[in-house]
């Protein structure tokens, strides 16, 4: 956006040797951003403090017990798994400079057509798989739509989305389906050394996701695509093929993330994961993906993810009404982005503007 | 459905001393939890549980929002499991979505009442207490199907607004409508979804009064759609029909009594099940049954029937209107 | 030797360094873009270590051939061959395998990628699919250490560096593709003269080795140095081939470019003395770019500052113009002051600035010409809010005739201009207006030369009608040739400041590099 | 995006006279980008006349009827009526590099707040003039927050879109709450020469939306600062001044289509106006608006949102179940996209490749 925070950050992240000779240095060629992804986790790592404290605050009862806390969290870590699963997938889709508004009805379009009579009669292994292809088969019609059909990604998503929920419904005659399989149900119940499961898979997706935008060609591929595509393609990137395996890749963690709210719910339904498209978004944007794409870490959207859940389940605890909930959730976004945007520097800065450390920066 | 949000005294029922379960007992805490209203049924139902465990000195009422979906709901829930209250009263987003917390509430010793909408495991609840929503569809349907078998309208042309179709509550009350109306020979000619909001209810109906130039009847699930329902109606200049409500919301009820327009009836599904569900809730934590009844505790389900409010019986129930 | 037909079919025999073999040759090519007919009949004859100079004015299509030789565009007509083989390259991938590198005109960077990763993109040292950091960045360092400069740590994001630094890293990464020919475009425009002297090193030691490389720039002086032979295009066309590059004559060079003859020469100075004060800047400071600067510009008066690139400049001219909040210090227009960090307010006083990256700072690239024009003053024309964009047309026209803009219909989207004419589109905004302080930051980058003396003499005649100017530029011929007064400015502070005649170019290029510190520097500003 | 259509296009848009030399040549090229818009237009009429034939070939009895196919487009516009009002927001909002998240909830807060008892005891000026101070109150919000807070406009209104059905919510005590007034009320049964007030009121809308566009400063500002911000910037453009008034005209429009709303269902509620935001972005990037910015047309916009209301009311003609209409509503998303991408050049184009007209070209 015209006004962004980008922009500015350029203006205002101050040089670390400000008056170093040029000639011998390099030094002094650049500023420093590689701290910028850490500033806005460190941002939302005190966000969830602030919540903490103030479910402390609320509830000292609660809070006290130790048990509670550490059980607390892991309901906290749980509720985010699923949607954690998808940001993985949108940050990726979003840092190769496109959207996936379809997330929500691919989860559902996967849940349903994993939970039909015909496919759990072949078991766990049957439900996964036709999660996951299904999954990744609608991620590829979208990939198609976008680098082949030249469709604008939000389009192309948005009509993905309407097109993936009405054949999820015809699909479960919009009834909701029951999941009778054991195994799948068991995999929320289920806790390995005291953290559950679905935690461990939400861990695992974003280690993977981590190692595959950093260490591989194809993460930094992507990133170059997302930040330059002309560029990218100057390079000799097949960027359309590149674009397809985004999407695909978005669409197999909207199946893994379906058979993980199934599990949940042990069923599933046309109408399950509704708005998870937005949720994923913000959760990628507040962990400081950037939405025209070329920069995002997957950290900091499983931070952002953290963060929405954590809201909702203070909400929860504090009890209150829903409609002020909205009010103050909205505020809480608000807050949570203008944290991260408070630095070391700004603080310096104003200090210095108001002469309190003027003599200093004259050496 | 209207501008003041208390609920009508005749949805609750006061500690009235003749009433033997009305005496006080044991101090029972009940908690709560319903999805979160956006509309004027479900708002009802809050208020109504609210009002009603108000009324008895012996309860203490804990309330957890439920958030916009079954997950959220379900985290509202758990931290509510963390109060230990005596008994639960649940109206689940899904019946089937939320079994399996049914299934943990029960497990671990606390009574479930489901409002509503049912569990598919009989495990997972206490007691059931919910109305009829296929039974309202069958309702509308004779309403409709004597009407015009009365007026020996031959093939007739009947059209279905719905609400959010993704609910299975929607498909139940459309099956039940569906199958009344077969039993006169009559069908759906068209059937629009709606939001349960009005604006939607106006689209749709706009649209579905496009597509049949001439109609015999309607039946809109949900008074307060029917709102937009039947804005859409007179702005389209369209009385050669009449339409049958649903929920039995005041307004509708007034419309209805004062017959000025083409509701001529609605089919119920009334938040007063909230009451009773709190005051049932309160029994079966107490121990005791209810008193009318032989059995020493509360039975295990009940069913609401659907009522049919027309012109004639407005007057009565009025009083329950929301 | 081909000094006769410009259109000779036969291409020279060797000129000084033509022995090597020939490795490319193109003949006919014909490329056309919707309405544009950009290439028409291309010849070309590249030979095995030889420095291949592409010379031509804004829009001869000197980028559009490149970058059919790169695979970026398939020739609608005519023949690539490619030693000694006919070839059409189904995209860079292919000419980079065939031994075929480039630097494009446009950084063609990304910035959320370190250096490292940038320079193999496309092609990282890897192992199922997993990059080799550690090697990439070995690799890279390397790579600037033989582009002599070391100092650029591999594992930066090129966001953080300036655009000198850029065009290293662009440098290093058509050096990672073991290639046979390297094109340059332009890669001069954004290096200071150190820098330039760096680069050629770096050529000569390809050449060495046999690699050729076609390089393409608008300083005629840069061909004579490092250049073997010199092609020469004109409206799409090859107008000489093969011309040697140092024996060849600027006239016959520049009338083969442009048609006609034009001398590469500043306007003379006027006799007259400057009018009024219009600037005042006083101790203007920001910290970890410059400090304590202290210049006025008089109406009427060009003031060129000299500096090595990072020595603050641009950050100086910004800052003046209010794009960046001042720290310390004052800007006095007029005997008012300007409100710090306040471009708009800027704007209203009369300070109009040409900056100095086009793309990102300066043009609505989707829009017409005439938009881009306008965009400072289109509200001068409007009546009650509305605007008028016939009259913005006309005007915009005016502009466009007067700095030869190519082509001059300013309907045109500025996506589609050549580079250089890009530029001129910046410049010729701040003509309309009723600017009357006028900052320039690299003015003339990528502007040919016809276009270059045009724009001078609309620089000087601006200055003529009481314009003040201050002028950033990185040629130092440039900011003594047109300038009255000079500063010179190094690691953020104003080190010299002097009449453009009083100061020759290795005063300046002394003063910016070495330590030479004149103290008079204070006094001389307060005059 | 990176495979947007918008760098295609610069390759492939074939320009009448390709022969011509490059002096003279420039006319044909602007001619062609400036049809662009045209030729968009022009598919989307394509759509519209398609959806008007497969209702004909549906249900030809309606469609022979010359009255009831008058009467259906006036239906038709009417349903595009308040979308319609607040796409021609948000296009302002896109072109000036922004977007819009909130407008849904800003119809329903603005709706409800008009339709409080207190606020209709004012009459219908009083409910009028609510609905639009709380449209551009809840917009200079949304502005303040973007521009001055440096949020990213998707988070901003985001945040705002939940706070704002949050308040509404809690205004309304989650009621619907009636409109009593039959001035307001009589708005949407009102017709003028037989076309509905509704639509005029669109209409006007919409050319003033027009000639604030490509006629005025102000129209000019938002295509420069949508197209590069820091250019406008360094043209002296008041850039965040300007964003605000963008979000305060989104607003706006809000307001004046909760009045419209609120008319037509003779109520408002918190719930109105559910997912405006996704159909009004969607209309206007169809209508060939750039999703980044500094490009679109009001009359695109226009089309976009009949579009769209044209294929809900063919549902209803056509009596498809709600599962198979989001099934086909997706695929003429699609198919409506694709077919604006066709234009004579690439017909002829193929022509030529496939050596159909090779002589011509040649001389
Ligand atoms: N993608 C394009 N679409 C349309 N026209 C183009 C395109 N690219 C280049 N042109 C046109 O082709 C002609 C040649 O442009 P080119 O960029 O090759 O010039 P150049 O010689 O590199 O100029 P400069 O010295 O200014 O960089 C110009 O008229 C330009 O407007
Ligand atoms: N993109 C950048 N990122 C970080 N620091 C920068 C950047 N550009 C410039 N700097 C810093 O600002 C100072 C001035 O640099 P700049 O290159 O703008 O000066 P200049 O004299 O205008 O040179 P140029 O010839 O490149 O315009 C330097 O100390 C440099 O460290
Ligand atoms: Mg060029
Ligand atoms: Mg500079």
């Amino acid at each position: 956006m015209s006004v962004s925070s980008e922009q500015k950050v350029e203006h205002e992240v101050a040089g670390p040797a400000p008056h170093a000779a040029p000639a011998a240095a390099g030094t002094s060629w650049w500023k420093d951003e590689a701290q910028e992804p850490l500033r806005r986790n460190l941002g939302l790592v005190g966000v969830l403090l602030a919540l903490f404290a103030i479910g402390a605050y609320i509830r000292p009862d609660l809070y006290s017990d130790a048990d509670w806390v550490v059980n607390n969290i892991m309901v906290i870590l749980t509720q985010a798994a699923a949607i954690g699963v998808v940001t993985v997938g949108m940050t990726f889709v979003i840092i190769g400079g496109g959207i996936d508004l379809s997330v929500g009805a691919l989860i559902a379009l996967s849940g349903v057509w994993a939970t039909t009579l015909a496919t759990q009669s072949f078991g766990p292994v049957g439900m996964i798989f036709t999660a996951v292809a299904v999954g990744i088969g609608a991620g590829l019609v979208n990939g198609a739509l976008i680098a082949y059909g030249r469709l604008v990604p939000f389009i192309a998503t948005l009509a993905m989305l309407v097109a993936a929920r009405g054949l999820a419904a015809q699909i479960s005659g919009k009834q909701t389906q029951i999941s009778a399989d054991q195994f799948i149900n068991s995999l929320a119940t289920t806790r390995i050394g005291g953290i559950p499961l679905l935690v461990i898979i939400l861990l695992v997706v974003a280690g993977l996701g981590w190692v595959l935008l950093n260490r591989t060609t194809f993460g930094r591929r992507t990133v170059a695509i997302g930040g330059n595509a002309e560029a990218a393609r100057l390079a000799g990137i097949n960027v359309r093929g590149h674009t397809m395996l985004l999407y695909a890749l978005s669409g197999l963690c909207c199946g893994i993330a379906a058979i993980m709210l199934t599990s949940l719910a042990t069923s599933s339904q046309a109408a399950a994961a509704e708005l998870y498209e937005l949720d994923a978004i913000a959760a990628a944007i507040i962990g400081g993906t950037l939405l025209s794409g070329g920069r995002g870490t997957i950290v900091g959207s499983l931070f952002g993810v953290i963060v929405f859940s954590a809201i909702t389940n203070l909400f929860a605890i504090a009890n209150l009404p829903t409609e002020v909930q909205n009010m103050v959730k909205g505020a809480i976004i608000v807050v949570a982005v203008l944290l991260q945007q408070v630095r070391f520097s700004s603080i310096t800065q104003f200090a210095r503007r108001h002469g309190l450390t003027r003599a200093k920066p004259q050496t | 459905t209207s501008n003041e949000q208390t609920p009508t005294p005749a949805q609750t029922k006061g500690a009235d001393d003749t009433n033997p379960n009305a005496a006080a007992g044991k101090a029972v805490t009940i908690g709560f939890s319903a999805p979160a209203a956006d509309h004027g049924w479900i708002a009802a139902i809050t208020n109504n549980a609210k009002a009603q465990a108000g009324a008895y000195k012996d309860v203490t009422f804990k309330q957890v929002e439920a958030g916009k979906d079954a997950a959220a709901q379900r985290a509202a829930l758990d931290t509510l499991i963390a109060e230990k209250p005596d008994v639960i009263v649940l109206l689940p987003h899904d019946g089937k979505e939320l079994n399996a917390f049914g299934l943990k509430a029960m497990e671990a010793g606390i009574p479930v009442v489901n409002l509503d909408r049912a569990f598919p495991d009989a495990l997972a609840y206490r007691l059931q207490i919910k109305g009829d929503n296929y039974g309202m569809g069958v309702a509308a349907g004779h309403y409709i199907g004597k009407a015009l078998k009365a007026k020996n309208v031959a093939s007739p042309i009947i059209g279905e607004i719905a609400g959010m179709d993704e609910l299975e509550l929607t498909q139940e009350r459309s099956a039940g409508f569906k199958a009344a109306l077969a039993t006169y020979g009559f069908a759906v000619a068209n059937r629009r979804a709606a939001r349960f909001t009005a604006d939607s209810g106006q689209k749709e109906a706009q649209n579905l009064l496009q597509a049949l130039p001439k109609i015999d009847a309607v039946w809109n699930h949900d008074d307060d759609q029917g709102i937009g329902v039947l804005a859409a109606i007179t702005a389209a200049n369209r009385s050669e029909f009449f339409m049958v409500g649903g929920a039995g919301s005041k307004k509708a009820i007034e419309d209805i009594a004062a017959d000025k327009t083409v509701l001529k009836a609605t089919v119920t599904y009334s938040p007063s099940m909230a009451s009773s569900a709190i005051s049932l809730a309160r029994l079966i934590a107490q121990g005791r049954g209810m008193s009318d009844l032989v059995e020493l505790q509360v039975p295990k389900e009940v069913i609401l029937a659907s009522e049919t409010i027309t012109k004639e019986n407005a007057s009565t129930y009025l009083k329950l209107g929301f | 030797m081909s000094e006769e037909s410009s259109m000779s079919e036969q291409p020279a025999a060797a000129a000084e360094a033509g022995t090597g073999e020939v490795v490319l040759r193109l003949s006919g090519v014909v490329k056309t873009f919707p309405g544009v007919r950009a290439l028409d009949g291309v010849e070309l004859e590249v030979r095995a270590g030889e420095v291949h100079c592409l010379l031509g004015q804004n829009g001869a299509g000197k980028s559009t051939l490149i970058k059919v030789l790169a695979g970026v565009h398939r020739p609608d007509e005519g023949d690539v061959q490619w030693l000694g083989e006919q070839v059409a390259f189904s995209g860079p991938q292919a000419a980079m395998k065939a031994g075929i590198a480039t630097i494009y005109q446009e950084l063609d960077l990304v910035d959320y990628l370190s250096v490292a990763e940038n320079i193999y993109l496309g092609h990282e040292p890897r192992s199922l699919g997993f990059v080799h950091k550690g090697q990439a960045a070995r690799q890279a360092r390397e790579l600037l250490g033989r582009l002599g400069h070391g100092e650029i740590p591999a594992h930066r994001l090129v966001k953080s560096l300036p655009a000198a630094g850029k065009q290293i890293v662009s440098m290093a990464r058509a050096l990672s593709h073991s290639a046979k020919l390297i094109i340059m475009d332009e890669p001069s425009a954004v290096l200071a003269h150190d820098e330039v002297g760096n680069l050629f090193r770096i050529i000569r030691e390809l050449t060495a080795q046999g690699i050729a490389v076609v390089y393409i720039s608008h300083r005629l002086e840069e061909i004579r140095e490092i250049g073997d032979r010199v092609t020469v295009l004109k409206d799409g066309r090859t107008s000489a081939v093969n011309l040697p590059a140092r024996t060849t004559p600027t006239r016959d060079l520049v009338s083969r470019m442009t048609g006609r003859s034009i001398e590469y020469v500043f306007p003379p100075r006027p006799d007259t003395e400057p009018g009024e004060k219009l600037l005042e800047v006083r101790g203007l400071g920001r910290s970890g770019e410059f400090a304590g600067v202290d210049l006025d510009v008089h109406s009427g008066e060009i003031v060129g500052i000299a500096g090595l690139v990072g020595s603050g400049r641009s950050e100086l001219l910004e800052t003046v113009f209010g794009a960046r909040q001042a720290e310390a210090g004052t800007v006095v227009m007029d005997g008012r002051g300007l409100p710090p960090g306040n471009v708009a307010a800027a704007v209203r006083a009369g300070l109009g600035m040409a900056p100095e990256e086009r793309k990102s700072q300066a043009l609505l690239l989707g829009q017409p010409i005439y938009r881009n024009m306008t965009l400072t003053n289109f509200s001068s024309y409007a009546t009650a809010g509305f605007t008028d964009t016939g009259k913005e047309q006309a005007e915009a026209m005016r502009v466009a005739d007067q700095l030869e803009l190519r082509p001059r219909d300013v309907r045109r989207a500025v996506r589609t201009l050549s580079g250089g004419n890009q530029q001129k589109v910046v410049v010729g905004r701040w003509l309309l207006g009723g600017t009357r302080l006028l900052l320039l930051d690299e003015p003339t980058r990528g502007v040919d030369v016809g276009a270059r003396a045009e724009l001078y003499q609309v620089i000087r005649d601006l200055a003529a009608n009481g314009v003040g100017v201050l002028l950033v530029s990185s040629e130092v011929p440039e900011v003594l040739g047109l300038s009255d007064r000079v500063l010179v400015m190094r690691e953020g502070r104003v080190v010299r400041t002097a009449q453009a005649t009083e100061l020759s170019e290795e005063d300046v290029l002394d003063l910016v590099m070495a330590g030479s510190l004149t103290a008079a520097t204070t006094e001389e500003v307060a005059a």
